[in-house]
């Protein structure tokens, strides 16, 4: 069976029960069905992602790029095999040089923000955020500036969780760097990536673009989309923990002196001074994460089996009917924040729920085995632009269906009648 | 798993529902903290007003969950009146009941245990059940933390 | 069975065909059997520290710090269980607070000689630095020298391995850093850190400890050692890929400005600025490594109930047992680097044999099974010092015993036939 | 697995043990490039001596494994009398005998397959084997990078 999304493709529909049983923590014998509706914090993980680590360990274990042994090559085989993958599947141009492993999206950011202000930046000079990033696209450029004096400029957020491109040529004057999120993980507003690196290209400026709410759930291509770096994470893509990836424009990344000093990042070191490698590896110090960059490869390839376009149409799908659900059960009781329109969004619902605060709802929802994250999801300075402490925030990934959103409606109808 | 009986108890919600001591003092002649919870958001501002070593009266205003909002209200109304070495006995109680081995944030927060009778603690017994669900008892403890903070301004 | 160790105390002996079992790499089907002498550079896993990563993921995953359902909750009190349990095992005064996860030992080092550096350190100040190093723990301050002008001095190494003390007192003058490997993973070296932190500590400098290929090996106290922080990696220890960690005494972190921005190293991120969170988070930005500190407090409990004393008695025992093997074969045709005596050193060996390239003792050596590294081991002003390019190194960990030495005596004898 | 004997030939082993063209030349007259291989700290030096546009002679010194050494010298047979065309049209050869569709390290160097005779390789065919030997591949090339810098600097 096939459909056509949104862009006249046809995309086979995910079977969602197929798909939860490659998923062991939907298939514990608890007897308690678990609503996992946080995968915006973090995603499970498919059996094939455990199994490509497991497998790796129990038959390839060795460290990587100085074994001349057979397990060794072969570790180091994976190990670049599973760059190549991943840079590929964010359609990098070079994805053997340009794609380097970090540890998650936040040091992808921290990189940058060092290695561009070391190398690039002088006092003064302007980066631009928006009011809605993620504290890993604040904190390090409010480092930098602490230590270097750069100057931060912000985009803000409109009324319907848009960001305000009103004065966005005034706001990149004289701008060396623009970094923004492509999904918002509060609001779940996609920003318009390609025409903000466009403008911040005519205006001379980097663009960087931090992924990790969206190369997770849409299909990626970093030449598409403009950009000259872009940051993700492998745990909120199927991915294990302790992986994080770090694409950039090949001359770019050639500009930039290193982050971290160590083994591997070097050609030569001697007493006084140290020779730095060629891309990618200028930019690993130390023994990689290599299990993690070859189960973070086999969560590209089970993404990429079911397909990035059935993902989204999928996703859509299940937007626009929790947005339904939701507002015909609770009307004006429940507020969603951000874009009303579902194609504007990622996967990520947002909201207030009649006074009762976020931590409330989160644990009633717990009780009946729905998982919602309550907080300021390391966004306070949107928070306080929304003018709340915290929000509820539900998400979907591939393993959710209407069946969650059923489950979720109905534990919220249970809060409203305890807090009532 | 605890059930939300364990958690929401009848007095809690109704503290949530009516909290008692809300409200600001100016200040002086009130001694003032605010107190937050990082993680969650929650914030609190705590206004005492001592008579020699008597809490005579207390405000409290912020925004939180239920559980910081009733801990907050039963904790005015326990600690008003009260001398600051009965209160200082009231929080080491509280603390003590409080007291997992390792809290969700794993901090090992080292707290005395200490002997004490249902009595003693009154109303606030109904914030025991919190200990069953450790990312909460940073919500029950916030507003005590605050009150130690505003004693502490006033004694430096 | 027990026995007395050198420092008379009694410890069970290692069984090593029992341990092997526990090993899934020394269990593949395909006839051969595998003769690892990689350890130095990573180790191999056992099913505990696999399974405790799998039936986490399986079970528990949730994103940390943030979530009020029970599986976040849960995966929090692994999490911070996990650093707990590490910190303990390095005898860390305050597990909880003072034990901080990074990706790798290089990241822990980075961390301090940056924070150091931007926190503390002054153009000229001096950092006070081995010969021996691994490029970890030159790199990071070669970067900082570049940056910040500090100054380094070396401590130089004699002609037996030995780290030279005779300018100690010269060299720590005015020095306001000490960091030093415990054990070499080139000459195998352990270095006199308690002493060496004392004169340290005399001149008013921190001590900082690179652990990295001793705390796998070698019952570890900080305290007793005198330190003040010490890095040391996960996948040297049994322990998964991906993580690292720096211990450090609560004073001094406290006083350190943060590495990295993002998610959870704050109490507040303002558009123009940011409040750092309390420790240890306050050094741990974005999603942590969350599976692999599991994984490594499993490697951790492995460890422990083999016993540290125990595992030093078994790789002392091998250790004499190889030399002795070696010489009595090779006589001088094969050198050994480092200290003669076995006391002195940790489960290492470095070794140039008959002029034949350490590539091609390697490559030969493979086709018999036996792994050794060849190479310069990240350590390449020692090379310098030693006059040569490469050598090959074999080394230990629990699951070796003389028969690995014996097929890789076997095996250089076959490559002194081929190349001879 | 690939045998020993695919990577050690006769040959390759003959030229270790014997590098031919080994040595230095005073520069100038001579052009001369250092190459190293960062992984394993394998040196060598090139010294061309050129006369119009063919290699007239050719030294090497350094040190390295058994490959990177034999390559050395079959590339320094190879090469000497040869024109720079001639030359380059080699490389190429070489270069596409030692492609792979990813390398130990995973770059993706590109390297266009050349059709060629084996009677064009001569002996350098020897190191055919290495290909099955991926971590070895810098080694087999290392002089002939080394040999490009030589000619390349020139240029500059
Ligand atoms: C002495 C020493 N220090 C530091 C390191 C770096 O460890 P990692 O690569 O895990 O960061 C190593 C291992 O390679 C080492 O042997
Ligand atoms: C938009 C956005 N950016 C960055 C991050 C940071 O990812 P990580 O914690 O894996 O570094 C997150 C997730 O927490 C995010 O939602």
């Amino acid at each position: 069976m096939e459909r056509m999304n949104t862009l006249g493709v046809k995309t086979r529909p995910l079977i969602v029960s197929e798909i939860r049983k490659d998923f062991p923590i939907f298939n514990q014998h608890d007897g308690k069905k678990l609503f996992f509706l946080d995968s915006a914090a973090s995603s499970q993980k498919p059996v094939q992602v455990l199994q490509a680590m497991d497998h790796y360990y129990s038959t390839t274990h060795a460290n990587v790029h100085r074994g001349v042994y057979h397990i060794a090559e072969h570790a180091t085989e994976l190990y670049e095999g599973a760059r190549a993958t991943i840079g590929r599947f964010v359609g990098a141009p070079n994805p053997s040089r340009e794609t380097i492993f970090t540890k998650n999206a936040t040091e992808s950011i921290n990189l940058l923000s060092n290695s561009l202000t070391r190398g690039t930046l002088k006092k003064g000079d302007v980066v631009v955020l928006t009011e809605m990033e993620h504290h890993a696209n604040l904190v390090p450029w409010l480092m930098a500036k602490e230590q270097f004096g750069i100057e931060i400029r912000y985009i803000m957020v409109d009324e319907n969780g848009y960001l305000d491109l009103q004065n966005i040529d005034e706001l990149l004057q004289n701008a060396k760097i623009l970094s923004v999120s492509l999904t918002s993980n509060v609001l779940g507003t996609i920003n318009p990536i390609r025409r903000l690196a466009d403008l911040a290209h005519e205006h001379g400026a980097i663009a960087i673009g931090d992924g990790a709410q969206y190369v997770p759930h849409l299909s990626t291509n970093v030449t598409d989309l403009g950009l000259d770096f872009l940051a993700f994470t492998g745990h909120k893509m199927l991915g294990p923990t302790g992986i994080g990836v770090l694409w950039g424009k090949s001359e770019l990344l050639e500009s930039l002196p290193p982050f971290m000093g160590g083994g591997d990042m070097i050609t030569d070191v001697r007493l006084d001074g140290f020779t730095p490698n060629e891309l990618p590896w200028k930019f690993e110090a130390g023994t990689p994460p290599i299990a993690e960059a070859i189960g973070l490869a086999a969560a590209v390839d089970y993404l990429e089996n079911l397909g990035m376009d059935a993902i989204r149409d999928h996703e859509l799908e299940l937007l626009s009917y929790a947005f339904e659900s939701l507002e015909s059960n609770f009307g004006k009781d429940l507020v969603i924040h951000g874009p009303r329109n579902v194609n504007d969004r990622g996967g990520v619902i947002s909201f207030d729920f009649k006074n009762i605060h976020p931590h409330d709802i989160s644990q009633v929802l717990d009780q009946s085995g729905v998982c919602v994250r309550a907080g300021h999801h390391c966004a306070k300075p949107l928070m306080r632009h929304l003018g709340i402490a915290a929000t509820a925030r539900a998400s979907f990934h591939i393993y959710n269906d209407r069946s969650d959103v059923d489950a979720l409606v109905d534990a919220l109808a249970k809060a409203r009648a305890f807090f009532g | 798993m605890p059930g939300l009986e364990d958690l929401y108890r009848e007095i809690i919600l109704d503290h949530y529902k009516n909290p008692r001591n809300e409200g600001i003092f100016p200040t002086p002649p009130a001694l003032k903290a605010e107190g937050h919870n990082p993680l969650c958001g929650d914030e609190l501002t705590v206004y005492l007003l001592l008579e020699g070593d008597v809490i005579k009266d207390i405000r409290i205003t912020g925004q939180g969950c239920s559980i910081s909002r009733s801990s907050a209200s039963l904790m005015s109304v326990a600690v008003k009146g009260k001398t600051l070495q009965e209160v200082d006995r009231l929080l080491k109680i509280f603390k003590s009941m409080m007291s997992i081995s390792t809290n969700s944030s794993g901090e090992a927060e080292v707290v005395d245990p200490v002997e004490y009778s249902e009595r003693e603690l009154g109303e606030l017994i109904a914030l025991q059940g919190v200990v069953k669900f450790p990312v909460r008892i940073k919500c029950a403890t916030l507003s005590w933390n605050t009150l130690v903070q505003a004693l502490e301004d006033r004694a430096s």
